[in-house]
């Protein structure tokens, strides 16, 4: 389009976007400069942007101070990673039968799996570790896998049912004119084109895995070894200090690998969300 | 190939009768084009055929077998849809070779026949491709591949060509046409256009509302149309139609008097007929002519080369529309008179059905 | 593929293939209810039975509607209620507004819009108790950089700390609330803005209407709905939004952020009271309940009104 | 046997050292030792204990037990005559409820006031801790008015330690909330007034924002110079070795002398684990004598047990600095014991957060409301 | 009411050159279509006139102003968009009244206004729904409605009726035509039916890979085509092209000799053909008639009821197309012969640039 933008409007425009990332980085960055600090200088006032003691020291004594930092990350991962497959599995199936299929009380069940997200689990915890307790998932990473999962059924679903719906009823149809059993049409015509939406679908889900890890995690498992990073965080506050900077550290070198995954994958996540969620 | 009967078919949508009481016979080697207006069920008794959908009642008969329940697979047909329905991740040859691959051939095989079908369709230099990579014709011509391979007794095509621009769909006309007589194939073609229906069909359906309205060759539906809806269905442009009133009967026909006065005699069987009966007369816009008669306002010209198609009020306010010579020298805005042959006529009575035509022209083929 | 959809007249040959269809329907989804029932179903139901009863560390024993009545007595749960869908209210409010701010923003085809795009979903992708600890720096008086900032440019003369006080800490939560939620939010803003046809706009401007005008006559009718879905889900989410404050404020000052979750949290696990705990756990979903319904209702009317299919 | 314990703070060597010295007496006995971080560590446990899967043995703040007991969720503990004569005068008393012991004490700490010498010779004045509440809060002013800076640090967030903080200064003015032996609630009483009404008298030279102020806070403040002085326990010389600072007794008011909360830290042994027994054994192995010993001694915690009259020799706390600890240690009082021990804490934040915040002006009703609210929770 | 100029207007998108060179200029009250394959540049010229897109150079003059750099809405044009951009959330009464809203008309003037311009439309009684609420004629009415509303100088178009469905279409066309002439107004349409060129426009604009191949009314298009690809592109069935060998030049024209051996002496300005040129010779399809001449095989007969057209193939396989009267009794497969009159033959040189004919039918209008 013509309409192009005055000099004093594109000054606008980047002013805007600046103040407004400005406010969505700032934790980020203060997180940063607290990290750089040593730790007799973290609470030094007046507020400072530099001064000649910042290092990067805490980003290596962190390993050393919590050995275990390294298995945390990876158990973050893990579990998210976890998540990830187990909902897809239980997702796909019921996404594809929501989108396709005719089946008694299809609406009012569809609306029952949506209220799930009206739950927050911290309202049905003590039920629920009763229930991990009888399964004896207790200190297993499955204390830690399942609920997430029974969390991010129903969101998964609804999203995914999008993408299905957009799929022509025709390609099922001439798979069916040709012989091609539910199962072969599912894995051989429906999963290729719904390729997009399993990628955000999955991505949405795994995000969401590593961003709520804390409350079951520190419910449902004490073995120190399975925690995930924001419960092995805590571990950076110890009996006379907190030792901020490492654990600054730490959570910022922790979530780099979800970043990493992010910034791959979020051309397909803004581009797939204008194709599927956005349908109503 | 084979023949295909319908027996009383009738399906419902709920409470919404869809079609109703269909019957059918179709030969074997025959192309039969089903037309009507959009929603009248044509897309549905496709359906129907292709065992996609499940008839409420009636029965569907193949090579006099009855396949009402059985599987589309194992009916012997094959369909093409009309967004082509090819999978967007598959190659050509994979998408050619997709029902051969449920049907778990050898590998050989499946080369073999994906081959010969790449070759009719000339194909054979895009197997490597993806659908995304072929103009719209030539993924109409995969599509058609697709449904080759299976060696399918009928063929049945929904609306293939709706989907290509004016060129294309006339060079693909011709194309089909041509397969389906290389094939030796029984075809089933739906579509709302006309011309094709005209064009490609040895006996074409015209559905409307869920009923079959009348059953023949273009030939026949053009001359003798049972109904009114038949007959300002099929023609481009549309038949004109002339109310008048029955004036009398007689061994010549019927005669009638028009609006504005002019009286005429129609060569059409009148049985049935009494003076004052209100009837409309059809002529076709290619049957009108300049000359003493109607005399019509000239709104708009369409000069098509070969022909000029002049649109126009009479009196009364009746929009009437002629084809004329392409050299005509009329101009809009001017007032001319139209006139044709009693023998062109048609006539049509207060319900719509036909008087028969004595004098039509002799059907081709 | 289609089935029959009334059973009643059809003849046997439909019925049977409409069976099997529902029977293969029911096995795909059967996984997932099957999750549902469990984790969730189950729970839910226990928490119902134990609002009957006075479970805490030492048992439980059926106690009727007392817990319910104690709850509603005082007014104090009354003024928590309050103060959850003020919070709720205001929070969401700032989300769609930074939404909607950001996404168009984000919108404007200048260069570098791409990295900006990523730039903003940090937020979203890390774990909430994570970026929580960032705020509370910030937030904090003597060492946050607002306060810090706020006193080098003479804005304030003092330290200030924002979650010393009951409505700077409130608003802070909510500050706080809402940059976990605004990437989300701008996301589907922004997908929902390039889903709107350029040619409606260029229809627009054809006719004279500038930026402004078409921001308000087109982009935010034709996003409406999304706009509508967003409200709904963040309100939902800000309900039950239970790290942020209880990582910032624990509920404090005096209360000035104790919201139903937060409340329920900690009558329940902190103070070990899980009967007066699954009553307040109850209520909620019962608010929650309501409030979807209301919701419904509304994109209803919204989706009519905008001429959305 | 499978013996599961739970133990708090970071990972600390001494514990694990105990905790392997009984697995290769005792074999047969595996022992799952679990840190969890302070803050969830209590809290976990007693969870557990609810769902009906508790821990053989827990490291619980002592203020619980009365709770855990009553709930039938812990046994009480027997100490042979040698063990109960180890421990330091008024320990015990932490884990008393109903004539019996509840849990074997494993830490102890109390408090002191520590002044931040640069801030007082800035402010002109003499390095010295306040002895009573009128100087101190002179000394508060000066500096205040002098150096800009606050005089003193008070914790006021919703955290255990503000109740901590005031109980310290109610027990230094001669203040009671439960009575021990009759169980009768005291607090509505002058001393808890005028310990209420210091609050309120400081609040204009207090570090600004108390009420989002805890421990961890206020030990950052006095070592970047930003208050004058503020209580703190033993760990406060390991924080601070590297200032000029200088650390009393916790002034005393008008009503009293000076004193300070003594507090306990137990391991409980939960019924229902099936190893009752084996932790039972555990328990008392690690608060017994040498592994008691180097857990206070990694620690820096004052000495829980009589450790000379063990005959050992070379204790950490023979350093001159912690004469103050052990000389103050006989004039603590334990916290109150409760059933709803959260429930108390919440009366007390409550109180203090309207005195700092000007929202309670009525000093007395205030008081009186608060010994309700206590009434209601025993 | 406004002459519209075109000045040696380009247009590149980053290295692509879409529009090189367009002079053009468009007289008051004219109706101009521009047609031409698909991506030829037709509506990236359109959305320039319109202030759109930016032209990479070249100026646009209306009425004499340029406006090559004013709003769009300073141009005083109109825009239909063919996918009509309606708001879909406004009522038909607030589509049509946009324009006037944004200009901040009073209530009353735009309610007047309103009013008017659904009066012509036929749109009075819909005024309260909503777009979705309309079949796509209706909305295609409410587009030109709200571009009325404003008395634009001239009207722009883009492919407005590719939308609908054939029988509509023609319908449309012809109210568009009335429409033109009714407003007295300067419109410039955009389609690549050339149907819709043929029938609506005074002149047409041939647009070829961003260049105007020609520009005249309908029946010079017809008659005259100044290229090979103008006279391939405009009339339907396409003009057969024969390939032809110069044999002679004369007073009488050019002497071509076919590859069957046939020579024709065929009445064309033979300037610049030199004996051994190879030529092609074209001929349209209603010109060619059953008679001694070409021999064709028919494939595929495809009756239209007035006319018939046959398709078949010479014996050296190149296809030819051939417009015979509908009674015409040949069959598919048979062996025909086909004819042509020398004076309605065009000849293309190898440049495909065509050879003036002196025959020609006098021009219509
Ligand atoms: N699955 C269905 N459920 C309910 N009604 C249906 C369904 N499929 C079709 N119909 C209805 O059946 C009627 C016939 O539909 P059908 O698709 O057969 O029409 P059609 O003749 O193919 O029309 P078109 O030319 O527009 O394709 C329509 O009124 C349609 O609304
Ligand atoms: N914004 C753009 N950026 C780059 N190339 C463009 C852009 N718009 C159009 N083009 C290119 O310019 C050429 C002409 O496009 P245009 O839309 O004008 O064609 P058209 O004649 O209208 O075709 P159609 O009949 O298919 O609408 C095409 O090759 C197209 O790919
Ligand atoms: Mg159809
Ligand atoms: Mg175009």
């Amino acid at each position: 389009m013509m309409d192009r933008y005055t000099l004093w409007q594109r000054i606008g425009i980047y002013a805007g976007i600046g103040v407004f990332l400005t406010f969505i980085l700032l934790p980020f960055f203060e997180m940063f400069m607290t990290s750089l600090k040593p730790l007799n200088h973290i609470f030094r006032s007046p507020y400072q942007f530099w001064s000649d003691d910042f290092s990067f020291d805490a980003y290596t004594r962190m390993w050393e101070r919590v050995p275990n930092l390294g298995r945390y990350i990876w158990n973050s991962i893990f579990i998210a990673t976890s998540v990830t497959i187990l909902a897809m599995i239980v997702i796909v199936p019921a996404a594809y039968a929501y989108a396709r299929l005719d089946f008694p009380f299809k609406t009012q069940s569809l609306g029952l799996f949506l209220s799930v997200n009206m739950f927050a689990g911290a309202v049905l915890l003590i039920p629920l570790y009763k229930l991990m307790r009888q399964l004896g998932l207790l200190n297993t990473y499955w204390a830690m896998i399942i609920p997430g999962v029974a969390f991010l059924i129903p969101t998964g679903i609804w999203l995914l049912r999008g993408y299905f719906e957009k799929i022509p009823k025709e390609m099922e149809e001439a798979a069916y004119m040709d012989g091609a059993s539910r199962l072969y049409t599912l894995r051989r015509v429906i999963l290729p084109l719904a390729g997009p939406g399993l990628v955000v679908v999955a991505t949405t889900v795994f995000i969401t895995a590593y961003a709520q890890q804390y409350l079951f995690a520190v419910t449902f498992n004490s073995d120190g070894k399975l925690h995930p990073l924001p419960v092995g965080l805590l571990q950076f506050i110890g009996y006379q200090n907190v030792e901020w900077n490492m654990m600054m550290a730490a959570a910022l070198t922790g979530i780099t690998p979800v970043l990493l995954v992010f910034l791959f994958l979020q051309r397909y996540l803004v581009a797939g969300l204008t194709a599927g969620a956005v349908k109503e | 190939m084979a023949t295909l009967e319908l027996a009383s078919i009738t399906k419902d949508f709920g409470a919404h009768k869809v079609l109703s009481g269909i019957d059918l016979a179709i030969r074997d080697r025959e192309f039969v084009v089903f037309v009507g207006p959009s929603g009248c069920g044509k897309s549905t008794l496709l359906r129907i055929i292709a065992g996609l959908e499940a008839a409420t009642s009636g029965r569907i008969l193949i090579d006099g077998q009855d396949v009402s329940d059985a599987a589309p697979v194992d009916r012997g047909i094959s369909m093409v849809f009309q967004s082509y329905a090819l999978y967007p991740h598959l190659s050509i040859f994979e998408n050619i070779a997709f029902p051969l691959r449920v049907a778990r051939l050898p590998e050989a095989e499946v080369k073999a026949k994906v081959a010969r079908a790449a070759d009719i369709l000339q194909l054979t230099d895009k197997l490597a491709l993806k659908p995304g990579q072929l103009s719209g014709g030539q993924r109409q011509r995969v599509a058609i591949g697709r449904s080759i391979v299976r060696n399918p007794k009928v063929f049945l095509f929904d609306e293939p060509l709706s989907n290509l621009d004016a060129a294309l769909r006339g060079e693909m006309r011709v194309e089909l046409s041509a397969l389906q007589r290389d094939l030796d194939a029984t075809m089933v073609y739906v579509t709302h256009d006309q011309i094709e229906a005209m064009t490609m069909a040895h006996r074409i359906v015209v559905l409307n509302k869920g009923r079959i309205e009348q059953f023949g060759s273009p030939m026949e539906l053009y001359h003798h149309p049972a109904t009114r809806f038949v007959a300002t269905f099929i023609g481009q442009p549309n038949m004109n139609l002339i109310p008048a009133t029955v004036a009398g009967t007689g061994a010549e026909g019927l005669t009638v008097d028009f609006h504005d006065g002019t009286r005429m005699t129609l060569p059409v069987d009148p049985a049935g007929a009494h003076p004052g009966d209100r009837v409309e007369v059809g002529v076709r816009p290619e049957n009108l002519r300049l000359g003493q008669g109607l005399a019509m306002r000239l709104r708009v010209l369409e000069r098509l080369g070969g022909t000029t198609i002049a649109y126009g009020m009479l009196a009364d306010g009746l929009k009437l529309c002629a084809a004329l010579p392409g050299d005509t020298t009329v101009h809009e805005g001017e007032d001319v008179g139209l006139t044709f042959t009693p023998a062109d006529a048609h006539v049509f009575d207060a319900q719509g059905r036909v008087m028969r035509r004595r004098q039509a022209p002799a059907l081709a083929a | 593929m289609t089935l029959v959809a009334d059973g009643t007249a059809a003849p046997q040959r439909t019925r049977r293939k409409a069976l099997s269809d529902r029977a293969f329907a029911w096995i795909l989804i059967a996984p997932a209810v099957l999750f549902i029932v469990a984790i969730v179903a189950w729970p839910l139901v226990e928490t119902i039975r134990l609002s009957f009863t006075n479970a805490s560390l030492a048992g439980e024993d059926y106690v009727g509607l007392a817990n319910y009545e104690k709850l509603f007595q005082g007014g104090k749960f009354t003024e928590i209620i309050v103060r959850t869908f003020v919070w709720m209210f205001f929070s969401v409010s700032l989300k769609l507004i930074l939404g909607l701010i950001g996404a168009s923003l984000l919108m404007a085809a200048v260069p570098g819009q791409a990295l900006f795009r990523i730039l903003i979903m940090p937020p979203w992708v890390i774990p909430i108790a994570m970026g929580c600890l960032g705020w509370l720096w910030l937030f904090n008086g003597d060492f946050g950089i607002i306060s810090g900032v706020a006193q080098a440019i003479g804005l304030t003369d003092g330290p200030f700390a924002f979650l010393a006080y009951r409505n700077s800490a409130f608003w802070a939560a909510i500050v706080t609330d809402a940059w976990v939620g605004t990437p989300m939010v701008t996301l589907f803003f922004l997908a929902a803005m390039q889903g709107v046809s350029r040619d409606l706009y260029e229809a627009a401007w054809v006719d004279g209407a500038s930026r402004w005008y078409r921001f308000r006559r087109i982009t935010i009718p034709q996003i409406m709905p999304v706009i509508v879905s967003m409200a709904l889900m963040s309100a939902i989410w800000t309900f039950n939004s239970f790290e942020i404050i209880w990582i910032l404020t624990q509920g404090g000052p005096r209360g000035g952020t104790t919201t139903m979750i937060i409340d329920t949290y900690k009558v329940a696990i902190a103070n070990l009271q899980f009967g007066e705990g699954a009553a307040r756990a109850v209520i909620i979903v019962i608010m929650l309940a309501l409030f979807s319904l209301l919701y419904l209702w509304v994109l209803g009317r919204v989706n009519r009104k905008y001429g959305v299919k | 046997k499978d013996v599961h314990y739970i133990m708090c703070g970071d990972e600390r060597q001494a514990e694990k050292d105990s905790v392997a010295a009984f697995e290769a007496a005792n074999p047969g006995i595996k022992v799952n030792l679990e840190f969890l971080p302070w803050g969830t560590c209590s809290e976990k446990a007693m969870q557990m204990a609810a769902a009906g899967d508790p821990p053989a043995l827990a490291y619980i703040g002592s203020r619980f037990l009365k709770q855990l007991s009553k709930a039938d969720q812990i046994l009480p503990i027997t100490l042979t005559p040698e063990q109960e004569a180890a421990y330091q005068p008024g320990i015990l008393s932490t884990v008393e409820d109903g004539g019996k012991r509840w849990g074997f004490p494993h830490a102890f700490s109390n408090k002191a006031m520590f002044v931040n010498c640069d801030l007082f010779e800035q402010a002109g004045l003499d390095c010295k801790v306040p002895e009573t509440w009128d100087e101190m809060k002179a000394a508060a002013a000066t500096i205040k008015e002098k150096t800009g800076v606050a005089g003193i640090g008070i914790a006021g967030k919703d955290f255990d330690n503000t109740m901590h903080m005031f109980l310290d200064f109610l027990y230094s003015n001669g203040g009671t909330v439960i009575d021990t032996v009759t169980g009768e609630v005291k607090f509505d009483d002058v001393p808890a007034r005028e310990t209420l009404q210091l609050y309120a008298d400081l609040v204009p030279v207090m570090a600004e924002g108390a009420t989002a102020l805890e421990r961890g806070n206020l030990q950052a403040l006095f070592e970047d110079n930003k208050i004058g002085m503020y209580v703190t326990g033993p760990w406060g010389m390991g924080q601070h070795a590297a200032k000029n600072y200088k650390a009393g007794p916790v002034p005393h008011g008008p009503s009293g002398g000076s004193g300070s909360i003594l507090i306990t830290d137990s391991i409980a042994v939960f019924k229902g684990s099936g190893v009752e027994e084996e932790a039972m054994k555990l328990a008392a192995h690690l608060t017994s004598g040498a592994s008691q010993y180097s857990l206070d001694a990694e620690w820096g915690l004052p000495p829980i047990q009589k450790y000379e009259e063990m005959g050992m020799t070379d204790l950490y706390y023979q350093k001159p600095e912690w004469a103050l600890f052990l000389a103050t240690t006989p004039t603590g009082k334990p916290e109150p014991m409760v059933y709803n021990f959260a429930s108390l804490q919440a009366v007390f934040t409550d109180m203090i957060q309207g005195v700092i915040l000007g929202e309670i002006t009525d000093i007395d009703a205030a008081v009186t409301e608060a010994a309700e609210g206590i009434k209601a929770i025993q």
